[in-house]
């Protein structure tokens, strides 16, 4: 949830604790996975030229999962979500819950959700 | 929304009001729903679908050609309102509920008569005695210095011409006045069978309708119609109104006119 | 600009804040000082929003008033609601977060000291923005809730719902500014020893509202955005004619609505879970109870919102989905109450004024509570929507709760702002005026709103069973500001003649009681330890230790070797060429260009000055 | 930027601006999950100008191409991409400045001040093809004022777009501070700071190209 408490709080450490350790990926880590990205983009691109891949049914669900891969592992490489303090990742998917719920209500609201499904 | 009555139900008539609140007007969006039986619904449904009962033009494809009464409607002595509970305003008393001596009153059926529905009077069968639901006649004071010239008499025929050539065109339709077609204001075909003007702001009697019309701003602020009477303070211009005015006995035509479209 | 040194306060008369020129004013970033600025504009706010209410009232006294026309009454309601919701209550909430979470959490100061005098100042600019149009008859008459189409360029022509989208705008990046910055305090600069589930209720609370403020006001920023951009720019998001369908308005404002109406009463549950363990000589019953109730409800917050619609024909899946989640958040808020009574069950009560107003908020909270839930189910709620019934459930709520919770405040941490304690018997007549008054004037509105009376209009025929619940409300709401004046006269006068307070009056027992009054400029002479949740009641012999040195009065920051940051005038400047900027809209784009670019210029020059001198 | 007074007490030991930059974040996501439902629920409902992805003959018989233009929007998207790889070698050159050379083997591949221009000049690259995609629509006939699909798309990506305009200014000024007085570790934050915003900027593109564009 947006604002759990963290549990894990260092309650009486020295009050400036060695900062959490500091082993960022190398560059060829980042690299490969810019490399990573850009394959995935390159995936979806080219699956919207597949005129019977876009009429299928598996086309939106499709795109949205590549999508999504491509949103975490920027956020856990690139942001360093994966190796920084369990709080940033309350911090963002708390919110980023919030929002993706919010979304999906309206869209059932406004009826899209089910023009989209029905598709 | 679905309202059912129960059998026992006499027919009444129930205060609505709108609650989306639309600015100025918001206070004064008021209406009333009559419980009827469904014979009478039906006349008032067919008489509603009729071209208008006074000087309509006869329409082109077999409308019926409604006769051609030349009504004359006497303006009953000075408006003034006296609300149930006294308004602040002496000068302003409200009339009493006298009924309209209009041409063509129409006798009011009892309760227990059951109209054919295919017998479709040109009137509709629908209790319009205000008296019998004084709860539902809205009591509003008219606006103080707002008056009208008392015992004039309007000719419904000449207030047909009056409007067939004034500003009211513009705005309002009537069906079977091929001049009359504009759409921003509300349709004034069956007016006369109108129990209030200005969504249940006044009741709809002559002497209420001639100060209706000749400054409808300050009857009820924020309404679209502008301010008609010669030499009113018009609500836009802020100037007297000269060009274009009506004086007092060309409004009391127009309500004539208008009291006759049952 | 160091800050100079404070001269030493003699124990008796406390120290009126050191340098009190305006200058140190204008260029404060001292978190008490912006509080006490907070406390004063809001409080101007919220009697200006009364004065807007007592006319409303005066107008409704009798059927067919004739005292305001309809335009007027339109301005009028439209500002006493917005003056109440974003000027008066969120503010009166944002002076008790600026003054009591750094002292609560044991902290010198917020984390980004600047950027909290910053949010200050556009809440002041944005403030003046909003409300000096009624002066001119030129004041936003859409509503507090500015529905569209009404809204749109078409609809209403006229500037005065330019100056409402502005002025929320402006408001909204205050608020904003000002929960990131709380949100890193509480995370970041609490206490050696203060775990989460240490800290006092109040800063919990205010936890759980800034996270509100950080994901609300976005919705609402965008939704303002569109009816900026279709006002000015003419596109179409909710222009009927082109497809567009109005309810995004409504909704988006409604995603921010709710959880709006749990930012305006967090706070004063948080005041009242300070004020009643202090007065019944107990701790807080169900501490952890009441953390994570106050969590559910800021997450839940989030999935409510639609209740303010059932009446635009949403379908029943959507209808009894809001229903439910309505009836599930007041679970979490009926948890609390039934804490508070547990709280002062078996305590050995002290009736201060700030304990009868906690106590009143748990009342008159209640019966708010009760009318809400009524309206949670759509059917009743198709009777009650829009009628004075809802009128009266959102008073007793926002009236009898927050305003009642931060008077309580008040009451409770005058001593700890000014150094001198509030009259009690002023203090009680308050009360009792104000609690008979509130009833007067919001219990009728109940009856009016059964028989149908509808909401913001200006005037009502007689004979429709309303007149004397309308009579019975307008006394009520004389006899307030009866009330108000006794709190305003109290107020004034004990900032001067006030009773001499010392560190802790009420012999409470969380941080900020345990430093001198009022608080001196680095808050604690040394960072104090806690071990538990009232430090200066359990505390172990550390906390006693720390809370000892904390005591001593007269201490100046060279003489404790704490550096504090410099005053600077760059955040107020950042805020004025923002705010004139945003007017630029309203006049020539030119305006507009030149303001932004002293903001700009402001803004780097505030971001490479230093926040405080090099520590050697 | 001023390096924060070291001594201060944190009782997570984290950085006061990161967990503020999270929390914006955070709240980012909001603003633009709103401007993001807002094209979702309008999608499909224009009644008039050109569509996305299907033609349109207007009623005085004017033809209109899909309007949206897949193969340009697809390299925007891999410089943004780019530029998210750039601003995070960046990131790791200002972190390894003062690690002896021979050791830095897998740490940093060119100085921070090279990576910063790529990112700077990536991010305005891509801003130039929403500048180029922005007027091509105008002269097709789309503008904000058309239709439901004018305003929402112009809304979103023009909201977007001034977001990458913000970081690409404020990756400049990183760079302005990197000629003055050099990055070194100690100012790692504030790249730090630049580098989350950015990445995020990236990442809210990545959603919009999938929803706004791919899907029809």
């Amino acid at each position: 949830m947006a604002n759990e408490p963290v549990h894990s709080d260092p309650a009486a450490t020295t009050p400036h604790a060695a900062a959490h350790e500091h082993h960022h990926p190398t560059w060829q880590t980042y690299v490969k996975v810019g490399a990573v990205l850009t394959a995935i983009t390159v995936a979806e691109v080219w699956a919207y030229y597949i005129p019977s891949l876009v009429a299928s049914r598996i086309f939106v669900p499709m795109l949205l999962i590549m999508s999504a891969v491509k949103f975490i592992t920027v956020v856990m490489f690139y942001m360093h979500l994966k190796y920084d303090h369990k709080l940033f990742r309350v911090l963002f998917t708390g919110p980023l819950f919030i929002a993706a719920l919010t979304l999906l209500a309206l869209m059932f609201l406004f009826g899209q959700l089910a023009a989209k499904l029905g598709r | 929304m679905w309202l059912t009555p129960d059998s026992a139900m006499q027919p009444a008539v129930w205060n609505g009001f709108c609650t989306e609140y639309c600015g100025d007007s918001h206070a004064k969006m008021r209406f009333r729903v009559f419980t009827v039986r469904p014979p009478e619904f039906a006349s008032w449904v067919a008489s509603q679908q009729q071209p208008a009962a006074f000087g309509a033009v006869a329409a082109p494809a077999g409308a019926v050609a409604a006769a051609q009464p030349s009504g004359t409607i006497e303006i009953a002595p000075r408006i003034s309102g006296t609300g149930a509970q006294g308004g602040n305003d002496p000068a302003v008393r409200r009339p009493s509920s006298s009924n309209i001596e209009g041409p063509d009153t129409v006798a009011l059926p009892t309760q227990s008569t059951v109209i054919p529905v295919s017998n479709i009077a040109p009137g509709y069968t629908f209790p319009r005695n205000q008296a019998q639901f004084d709860y539902a006649v809205p009591k509003t004071p008219t606006p103080a210095g707002l008056t009208f010239t008392r015992g004039l008499t309007g000719n419904a025929g000449r207030g047909q011409q009056i409007y067939s050539s004034a500003a009211c065109i513009g705005c309002h339709a009537i069906k079977g006045n091929p001049m009359s077609a504009g759409i921003v204001g509300p349709n004034l075909t069956h007016f006369g069978s109108r129990s209030t003007i200005g969504a249940g702001s006044f009741p709809n009697t002559p002497a209420y309708l001639a100060l209706w019309i000749k400054n409808t701003p300050r009857m009820k602020p924020g309404s679209l119609m502008p301010t008609l009477g010669k030499n009113q303070i018009s609500n836009q211009t802020g100037q007297p109104v000269t060009t274009g005015g009506l004086d007092d006995q060309q409004i009391a035509d127009i309500v004539a006119y208008l009291t006759a479209l049952k | 600009m160091a800050t100079t040194a404070m001269p030493v306060g003699s124990s008796t008369a406390p120290h009126e804040y050191e340098n009190s020129g305006l200058w140190s004013w204008l260029t404060t970033v001292d978190h008490k000082r912006i509080g006490v600025l907070y406390l004063y504009t809001s409080l101007f706010f919220f009697i200006w929003g009364g004065m807007e209410a007592v006319i409303i009232r005066a107008q409704l006294q009798g059927p067919n008033g004739q005292l305001v026309s309809a335009e007027m009454y339109n301005q009028l309601f439209t500002m006493h609601g917005t003056t109440m919701v974003f000027l008066a209550i969120m503010p009166l909430s944002a002076a008790f977060f600026n003054f009591l979470i750094p002292l609560q959490i044991g902290a010198r100061d917020v984390a980004f000291p600047r950027l909290n005098a910053f949010s200050y100042w556009v809440y002041l600019f944005g403030g003046i923005f909003i409300t000096v149009p009624i002066l001119f008859q030129l004041a936003p008459n859409g509503g507090w809730f500015g529905y569209t189409p009404l809204t749109t360029r078409a609809y209403s022509p006229g500037i005065n719902i330019d100056f409402w989208v502005i002025g929320l705008q402006i408001l909204g990046v205050s608020s904003l500014a000002a929960a990131f910055n709380f949100i890193t305090t509480i995370i970041n600069l609490r206490a050696p020893g203060m775990t989460l589930m240490r800290m006092p209720m109040f800063t919990w609370m205010s936890f759980v509202v800034q996270f509100l403020v950080i994901l609300a006001f976005p919705v609402i920023t965008i939704a303002l955005v569109f009816l900026l951009f279709d006002r000015f720019f003419g596109t179409n998001f909710y222009t009927v004619a082109q497809g567009a369908d109005p309810l995004l308005w409504q909704h988006l404002f409604w995603i921010f609505g709710h959880p709006e109406v749990y930012i305006l009463i967090l706070p004063a549950f948080g005041l009242v879970s300070e004020v009643l363990p202090t007065f019944s000589r107990k701790p807080l019953f169900g501490y952890p109870v009441m953390v994570y109730s106050g969590i559910l409800i800021g997450v839940l917050g989030f999935g409510v919102w639609a209740h303010h619609m059932f009446s635009v024909g949403m379908g029943p899946i959507a209808d009894s989905f809001f229903a439910l989640s309505t009836l599930l958040i007041g679970i979490p808020t009926g948890v609390k109450i039934f804490n508070w009574i547990a709280t002062m069950a078996q305590g050995s009560l002290r009736f201060t004024t700030a304990m009868l107003f906690a106590v009143g908020l748990v009342a008159l909270f209640t019966i708010g509570g009760i009318s809400g839930v009524m309206h949670a189910s759509p059917p009743a709620d198709l009777q009650q929507t829009d009628t004075y019934f809802v009128v009266a459930h959102f008073h007793y709520v926002l009236f009898g709760g927050s305003i009642m919770g931060i008077f309580a405040g008040i009451y409770h941490y005058f001593p700890k702002m000014f150094g001198r304690l509030m009259n009690e018997r002023l203090g009680k007549w308050h009360f009792w005026l104000n609690f008979i008054a509130m009833n007067l004037t919001f219990f009728p509105m109940h009856f009016s709103g059964m028989l149908g009376m509808p909401r913001r209009i200006y005037t009502y025929d007689g004979g429709q069973g309303w007149d004397t619940f309308n009579f019975i409300s307008s006394m009520g709401a004389y006899m307030l500001v009866v009330s108000t004046s006794i709190f305003v006269f109290n107020f004034f006068r004990s900032k001067k003649r006030g009773e001499v307070a010392g560190s802790n009056p009420w012999e409470a027992g969380t941080l900020e009681w345990s430093i001198p009054s009022p608080a001196p400029e680095y808050n604690f002479a040394v960072l104090p330890t806690v071990s538990s949740r009232y430090p200066l009641w359990e505390g172990n012999e550390h906390d006693a230790e720390s809370a000892r040195i904390n005591a001593q009065e007269g201490k100046t920051p060279a003489q404790l070797n704490i550096v504090l940051p410099y005053s600077t005038i760059k955040p107020l400047i950042v805020a004025g060429s923002m705010v004139l900027m945003f007017c630029g809209l309203l006049t020539t784009i030119a305006v507009t260009m030149i303001f932004a670019a002293i903001m700009v210029v402001a803004l780097y020059s505030w971001l490479l000055s230093p926040l405080e001198p090099e520590h050697h | 930027m001023s390096a924060p007074a070291a001594h201060h007490y944190t009782s997570t030991g984290l950085d006061s601006r990161k967990i503020a930059i999270w929390a914006f974040i955070g709240s980012e996501c909001m603003l633009f999950v709103s401007l993001i439902s807002t094209y979702l629920i309008y999608k499909g409902k224009s009644l008039v100008g050109p569509y996305p992805h299907e033609a349109y003959t207007s009623p005085t018989g004017q033809t209109f191409p899909p309007i949206l233009d897949i193969p340009v929007t697809s390299a925007s998207t891999f410089v943004l991409l780019m530029s998210s790889l750039a601003m995070v070698l960046a990131l790791a050159a200002v972190q390894n400045k003062e690690v002896p050379k021979h050791t830095t083997g897998d740490r940093i591949l060119g100085s921070s001040k090279l990576w910063l221009w790529m990112t700077a000049l990536l991010g305005t690259t891509f801003l130039g093809f929403q500048a180029y995609e922005f007027t091509a629509f105008v002269n097709e006939g789309l503008t904000i004022r058309t239709n439901l699909f004018g305003s929402s798309f112009f809304t979103l990506t023009g909201f977007h777009g001034a977001h990458v305009t913000a970081g690409v200014i404020w990756l400049v000024s990183l760079l302005a501070i990197d000629y003055r007085r050099g990055l070194g570790p100690n100012d790692a934050l504030n790249v730090d700071l630049a580098a989350l915003y950015w990445h995020f900027v990236d990442v809210v593109w990545i959603v919009i190209f999938t929803l706004v564009y791919l899907i029809q």
